[in-house]
């Protein structure tokens, strides 16, 4: 049995991925990479979890035992940042692409094959 | 630096100088200096190579690079550098580029390479060299041609690196020294499988055959040679090819213990030698049959080179001594005769600049010493005495029988009848008879070319009066008494051959036919004209003439097996292989951003039911 | 189980539905939005999970700038997926 | 038809991937204490970079490197923005004004939001938040603006030069820190100055991490302001 | 000199990169000059640390903050990643010339920061020792190359962007999912110490995460079938930019995947891997080869090519054995060299021409008769003709495969490298014997480059010695992983 956290996260990787799979709309597809995105995020913090322990802000009370493992947080901060910036270029491409093709439907966007 | 270095990039260096110096006459005679190294520097060793082997070798990204000059190299290396200098000799008259020179000259480089490396980088490296020049000799001309010729070589390129690559992993070396000794202990021993032995074995198979134009890997060499420099061709038919029969004598040398064991006797044969004879043979009858139905001078010679190598492949599969020797024997003569045809077609076609029988006629008188060239090399190439063709064929055929190879012996004669029949045209359609009008202003050839020619139509004679030259070089190089007689004898378990003898009482009978000729009979010059057709008029739908479809009854006859060509089929493999190509492309870069996306989830699908089960 | 751990099962199970209504959802825009809530559902997780560092960067930059960026990409293309897909299955036709 | 196999097919598939991530998973326990650097850095944070906020101190001082890769992900991804969306002439195309609700709330709103933002990352090695969520609400200010006024658009220039200021700032910073201490992204304020030692939990103390933290709020700021700025304005042909 | 300076590969692009918009209105020459200089500055200094690297004998590490690993992260720059940190700033100066001809799309100023970043971000993917840092610095590729292929802002560039952004995305997101997996099971984030601790993984856990970071890094490395995005974003791309794509940008995917690969040799399911990838890479070169058989366009002809010769360094790479490393760092080498003159060629007489269709080069070698001998060479030496650099990398993968017990996979691929051969004599013989056309100038600079490239080919051809002992050890420096370990400075923090 895992936790309902880990449940979470690869939830929200695989519905992002279905979206992906499944959507033929390129903005639904990039959604589906954004919530994608989240649950790797909520994965990574879920792992750094400690039962019982409290956000590594050492003030008065914390000690170095009392907190849970900064580096997952830290990595995540990285991480959403990085999300963020590929969904701005993903759109700005979907843009161009609007205006080129005229549609957003990937069926219909491919004039670069074989 | 070595001199043997010297000699082996001798060609190369002079190939790009020529090719640096594009001027007139400065290119034509680097390239004829540097075509010329070689030969120099063998006669020298000639008597060191007798003793003892000379070896030398150069570090090259890793690998060493080995040389050795043995006796069997020097032979091969000889024939190689004699024909070299005759193309050279022709290209000076019929090639007016440097980009022709420089890539002869690299082949040239390429084949002394492969006679002389004495491990497989090196072995292959020439290899690719020789035939990267003489593609490009092709490519110039012709590009349908051209990448017959590529493919069919590339493949061969690649299943030996294959095969290299097998016995480089079971023996752990490249060079030819360790691996024969590997091979001979495992022959004992056993590791290496039946199954890789015979995969190495016909991977081997493809990569020689197919430079020696064996059927069924044969279709590139029609083309390649026909569609050519013809004096480059001298090279391409006489030395090039023989690199392809150098690497089946090597495969026995290395492997040939091996290969015994592994795949065992059939009928008292041993059963890969067999598989080879029976291609040789093979070879020699469909080529031989091909090269009489040709219209074309050049694809003529050009299937008779195939079928001529084909001998030598029989000769090679029959497995004796006998066989051997022939074989060797026929590596020269094939290379001296076949050149020498090669180097007259590049006269008449530099003269006339037509190549079908149908144009041509009559040109005895107008290039006397081309068509005495020529006519030696008819005689050589039928196997008439004394020519050095008759000599090998000679021994050929006794090594045939005395092997009790009744079918194999009967390809070479059927072989040789069929020889006899092209030749005969080519005799009669280009030199005699009636000479077409456009043809009255021609001229002899010029003097490089003849040179050339000359320097081939000698060994031609020398060797078919003293055959026992060769046969006694082999006899040391065996290290045993294979042929027996001296100098102008050859002597066999099963028969003799008085070369110098035959030779006199030809020279009588043809002295008495010519006093005959000239004193006896009344003759009266009268003009050639078109009248055997017994006053009916010719009709251009069944026009046989010597010059003109004179063996098309034969090719009716043939009819059901024409249908079948290699050509034809190779072509629709390759046509399928471009279709399956473009279904493929088609089929999974279909340009669909969420089919590739598909793609990805697959993977990761393999990944997880890997994990899960 | 206690009151927090009940907490945490319905936001997640929420961030789940929203997740599926942001990729089911046809009407583009809402489906952005619904990729904002999935944010923020997951920023305060991120909270309960002590890490308020995340949770505070996840709120602006995931949730808000990143919904901003996609409703202003859709308001420059379009608002409706193509209409060639069939209709949406039953769980979602309300 | 079609559409629905494909459905279930994906569904099939991705059922599979997640229950082998899922195994994956199990194999490490969700709550355990699993730390191995974490705890060097929970125990030594505060004597070794002087900030509070051990998740700070990771992402600017321990894995600075990070961070600073970060920040060119944000910078490619406003110059990407910018060159893709570049136009020879663009202009806003809003057509609806904002209420005037929305206008007064906002203009009185915006310095109070900047404020917030600047507040909250230079509180960054104190409290949770820092450059990137700080520079997130800036630029959420920019974007009222833009929201409630049709004819709004950022000093475009200045704000691009700001970014690269600020991004060059950085690597300054750090490249000091090579000079100062021999290695990049030396925390040379608090290393070698020893800065603020005595006043850790208060504001200016942590070393370079606030300072850090202040250019990377600029920048993230402008940086995703213009990246709405982008967004928002559309080519225009005369 | 104090080595920590090498971490200025890193911070002169970056800051350089940030200094651009301050020149935007100094116009487009000027940029264009800059990005040289900087270039060549970022040579200067790879040549600095190569030189460095290879007398000492002896890594260079560079600790980020003065926290040792793995603490701090640290920057490896080993044989190998000096070599190729080396061989990115050298291609980048060179593409960095080719700027002036081949770009005219506005804006310059972005164009210019990508494409330092570009060079930055494979700079770190090589040189990084941290598992996140590499992920930090594939996504500034990614991003990057994102940005850069869409560039042209034509339909088709955005096309292959998008494909390329969502393949990417797919994959970036796994990797990080195996990145969490390996961080939760061993603490720790420094590639040295998870190599260290990869053995005493609980195996499910190993294997799962294994699979994930090598699927997420083979879609940068363009392995078959997650290469779909690879033709596209070659075609698409600004010329000089889909030379960068094929000389370095995929080569530090796979030079990742080779690292992590090895690094994690200890895991149990390691072999499944292997073959895995084995597989994966022959079909690579199989269906990149024949895909490339009837191209008309030959700047996607030769991407495929492209991708059909990174396949073959990946089978190299995945063989597991010394030999096979080695080998495939030779081909990397050599395969950087022949493709960046092929798209500097092809990408040349698209400028001049107006299009990369095959019908454009006929007649080349009448018309410019140097760019169509640097693509003839290319091309010879890409089929691997003796005499040319890509024969001896070629053999050595072909021998090394063969000794590792892959006969089949030597051979399937060698039947491929036909279908290579065709359609590169197809060219060539399209440039030098059909067509004709009046003579055009050729820019001085770029055929000097062209001419270098040459000479380098024809040089590696004919003495392959030096090259072959460079990779020798580089190839040793990702083989020996107990070596790798012992060269970084761990800190002894848990272990």
């Amino acid at each position: 049995m895992i936790s309902a956290y880990y449940f979470g996260a690869i939830s929200l990787v695989l519905i992002g991925l279905y979206a992906v799979l499944v959507k033929k709309n390129v903005l639904k597809m990039l959604i589906g990479l954004s919530i994608m995105e989240t649950g790797v995020n909520l994965l990574l913090v879920s792992i750094g979890y400690i039962y019982g322990r409290s956000a590594p802000i050492l003030s008065e009370g914390i000690g170095p035992n009392q907190a849970v493992d900064p580096i997952p947080q830290a990595l995540v901060l990285t991480a959403i940042v990085i999300g963020v910036a590929t969904t701005a270029m993903a759109l700005s491409v979907a843009i161009i692409l609007y205006q080129k093709y005229g549609t957003l439907n990937v069926e219909e966007i491919r004039r670069l094959r074989g | 630096m070595n001199l043997l270095m010297v000699m082996l990039f001798a060609p190369l260096i002079a190939g790009f100088l020529a090719w640096l110096l594009d001027f007139k006459v400065i290119r034509e005679v680097i390239g004829i200096i540097g075509a010329s190294i070689p030969i120099g520097v063998l006669a020298y060793y000639y008597s060191t190579v007798t003793s003892e082997s000379i070896t030398y070798s150069l570090t090259v990204g890793g690998f060493t690079l080995g040389f050795h000059l043995t006796m069997l190299t020097w032979y091969f290396a000889v024939i190689a550098s004699i024909v070299g200098i005759a193309m050279a000799f022709g290209m000076a008259s019929t090639s007016k580029s440097s980009y022709d020179w420089l890539f002869a000259l690299i082949s040239f480089t390429g084949v002394l390479g492969v006679f002389l490396s004495s491990d497989f980088v090196g072995f292959f490296l020439f290899w690719e060299l020789m035939t990267f020049g003489s593609f490009m000799m092709v490519l110039k001309r012709n590009r349908h041609e051209s990448l017959k010729y590529f493919v069919l070589s590339i493949i061969g390129a690649y299943s030996m690196l294959v095969a290299i690559g097998i016995i480089y992993a079971k023996t752990g070396a490249l060079d030819f020294n360790t691996v024969q000794k590997a091979l001979r202990l495992d022959a004992m021993v056993g590791s290496i499988s039946r199954g890789e032995t015979a995969l190495i074995y016909t991977l081997f198979l493809i990569t020689f055959g197919v430079k020696a134009g064996a059927v069924p890997l044969h279709v590139w060499a029609p083309g390649a040679y026909s569609e050519n420099d013809q004096s480059y061709t001298a090279f391409f038919s006489g030395a090039l090819s023989k690199a392809g029969v150098y690497g089946f004598v090597l495969l026995y040398i290395l492997m040939g213990a091996k290969l015994y064991t592994a795949l065992g006797v059939f009928n008292n044969h041993l059963v890969f030698a067999y598989i080879l004879a029976w291609i040789g043979a093979i070879t020699v009858v469909v080529a031989s049959f091909l090269a009489v139905l040709q219209e074309d001078i050049r694809k003529l010679f050009a299937y008779s080179s195939v079928g001529q190598v084909g001998y030598i492949l029989l000769g090679l599969g029959i497995g004796t001594g006998l066989g051997f020797a022939g074989a060797l024997f026929h590596v020269l003569s094939h290379a001296i005769f076949k050149s020498l045809f090669w180097l007259v077609t590049a006269a008449i076609i530099l003269r006339t600049g037509k190549t079908r029988f149908e144009d041509l006629g009559g040109l005895a008188e107008k290039m006397p010493i081309t068509f005495t060239m020529g006519l030696i090399a008819v005689l050589s190439l039928a196997g008439i005495p004394p020519m050095a063709g008759f000599a090998s064929k000679w021994l050929l055929y006794e090594a045939a029988i005395s092997a009790h190879m009744p079918l194999v012996a009967g390809a070479i004669f059927l072989g040789s009848g069929l020889a006899f029949a092209y030749v005969v045209r080519f005799l009669y359609a280009v030199w005699f008879g009636q000479r077409p009008s456009d043809l009255d202003d021609v001229k002899e050839a010029p003097l490089p070319l003849l040179i050339g020619m000359v320097i081939l139509a000698i060994p031609n004679l020398v060797f078919g009066i003293a055959p026992g030259l060769v046969t006694g070089y082999f006899n040391r190089l065996f290290g045993d008494t294979i042929v027996g007689g001296n100098y102008f004898r050859l002597v066999t378990p099963t028969g003799t051959y008085n070369a110098l003898l035959v030779t006199v009482i030809l020279i009588f009978g043809l002295s008495i036919a010519g006093l005959i000729y000239i004193y006896g009979a009344k003759t009266r010059k009268i003009p050639v004209i078109n009248t055997y057709q017994s006053g009916n008029p010719v009709t251009e739908e069944y026009n046989l003439s010597m010059r003109k479809n004179f063996y098309r009854p034969l090719a009716e006859a043939l009819g059901f097996w024409l249908k079948y060509s290699w050509d034809r089929f190779y072509e629709r493999l390759a046509n399928l292989t471009e279709d399956f190509a473009d279904w493929l492309r088609e089929g999974f870069y279909n340009g669909n951003a969420q089919s590739y996306s598909w793609y990805l989830t697959i993977v990761l699908l393999i990944l997880a039911l890997w994990g899960v089960l | 189980m206690n009151c927090l751990v009940c907490i945490e099962y319905i936001l997640i199970g929420v961030m789940i539905l929203s997740a599926i209504f942001a990729v089911e959802w046809r009407d583009l825009l809402a489906a952005a939005v619904g990729m904002a809530a999935v944010s923020l559902f997951a920023s305060i997780l991120y909270l309960m999970l002590q890490a308020p560092d995340v949770a505070m960067t996840e709120a602006a930059i995931g949730a808000a700038l990143s919904g901003a960026v996609f409703i202003f990409a859709i308001k420059r293309t379009q608002r409706f997926e193509s209409e060639e897909e069939e209709r949406p299955g039953w769980w979602i036709r309300w | 038809m079609v559409s629905i196999l494909k459905r279930s097919l994906a569904v099939i598939m991705l059922l599979i991937i997640g229950y082998w991530l899922a195994q994956g998973l199990s194999g490490i326990p969700f709550g355990q204490d699993k730390m191995l650097v974490g705890k060097y850095y929970l125990d030594n944070v505060i004597r070794q970079t002087g900030a509070i906020n051990a998740v700070t101190a990771v992402v600017v001082n321990y894995r600075g490197f990070d961070t600073l890769g970060e920040v060119t992900v944000l910078f490619i991804a406003s110059t990407g923005v910018g060159a893709l969306l570049w136009a020879k002439r663009r202009e806003r195309t809003a057509k609806t004004e904002g209420s005037i609700v929305l206008k007064t709330g906002i203009r009185l709103l915006t310095p109070f939001v900047i404020l917030f933002g600047a507040y909250i990352f230079i509180h960054g090695h104190l409290t949770p938040g820092g450059g990137f969520p700080g520079g997130a609400t800036i630029a959420t200010a920019f974007l009222l603006l833009y929201m409630a006024y049709t004819m709004y658009e950022i000093p475009r220039r200045a704000f691009e030069n700001t970014e690269g200021v600020a991004g060059m700032s950085y690597v300054i910073v750090a490249l000091i820190g090579l000079a100062i201490g021999g290695y990049f992204l030396f925390d040379w304020i608090w290393q070698t100055w020893h800065f603020g030692v005595n006043n850790v939990g208060r504001i200016l103390s942590g070393g370079f991490i606030p300072v850090i933290y202040t250019i990377i709020g600029i920048k993230v700021g402008t940086e995703l302001s213009g990246i709405i700025d982008n967004m928002l304005r559309e080519e225009v042909r005369e | 000199m104090n080595v920590q300076y090498a971490s200025l590969l890193i911070a002169i692009p970056l800051i350089t990169a940030f200094f651009v918009p301050l020149m935007k209105g100094l116009g487009e020459k000027a940029i264009k000059t800059y990005v040289l200089i900087i270039t060549a500055i970022q040579a200067g200094i790879a040549t600095w640390v190569f030189e460095e690297v290879y007398t000492t004998g002896k890594p260079i590490i560079v600790m980020a903050g003065g926290w040792r690993p793995p603490v701090g992260i640290d920057l490896y720059i080993g044989p190998f990643a000096a070599l190729f940190v080396l061989i990115v700033a050298l291609v980048s100066f060179l593409m960095a010339v080719f700027n002036f001809r081949a770009v005219k799309v506005e804006p310059i100023d972005k164009y210019a920061m990508l494409f330092l970043l570009l060079m930055l971000g494979a700079t770190g993917m090589i040189a990084t020792g941290d598992i996140f840092n590499l992920f930090v610095f594939m996504e500034i590729t990614a991003i990057t190359a994102y940005a850069l292929t869409a560039y042209n802002k034509t339909g088709e560039a955005a096309e292959a962007s998008l494909k390329y952004m969502v393949l990417g995305g797919i994959g970036s997101s796994f990797f990080l999912i195996g990145v969490a997996l390996i961080y939760g099971a061993t603490g720790t984030l420094n590639m040295a110490q998870i190599a260290q601790l990869a053995g005493n993984i609980n195996p499910t856990v190993a294997q799962v995460a294994l699979a994930l970071v090598i699927f997420g890094l083979a879609v940068e490395a363009e392995l078959f079938p997650l290469n779909a995005w690879a033709p596209d974003a070659y075609q698409a791309a600004p010329h000089p930019v889909t030379a960068m794509f094929s000389a370095f940008v995929v080569k530090a995917g796979i030079y990742a995947l080779a690292r992590i690969l090895y690094l994690m040799s200890a895991v149990g399911t390691w072999k499944n891997i292997l073959h895995l990838l084995i597989a994966m890479a022959t079909l690579t070169v199989i269906v990149a080869e024949f895909s490339a058989l009837r191209q008309r366009n030959v700047k996607r002809m030769i991407a495929y090519s492209s991708v059909s010769q990174v396949g073959l360094i990946g089978l190299a790479f995945a063989l597991g054995t010394q030999a096979g490393v080695d080998a495939g760092v030779f081909q990397m080498i050599n395969h950087a060299i022949i493709k960046v003159l092929l798209f500097l060629g092809v990408g040349y007489v698209a400028v001049q021409l107006g299009g990369a269709e095959i019908e454009n080069f006929r007649g080349l070698g009448k018309r410019m008769p140097l760019t169509a001998l640097g693509v003839t060479v290319g091309s010879m030496s890409a089929v691997g003709i003796p005499l040319f650099n890509i024969f001896w990398s070629k053999l050595r993968i072909i021998l090394a495969t063969v000794d590792a017990g892959y006969a089949w996979a030597a051979a399937l691929v060698l039947g491929a490298s036909v279908v290579e051969a065709v359609y590169y004599f197809r060219l060539v013989h399209a440039i030098w014997f059909t067509g004709e056309g009046e003579r055009l100038r050729e820019s001085a600079p770029l055929v000097a480059i062209m001419l270098l490239l040459i000479a380098i080919i024809v040089a590696i051809g004919i003495y392959p010695n030096y090259a072959w002992s460079l990779s020798q050890k580089a190839g040793n420096d990702i083989f020996n992983v107990a070596q790798y370990i012992k060269n970084v400075p761990l800190m002894g923090v848990g272990a």
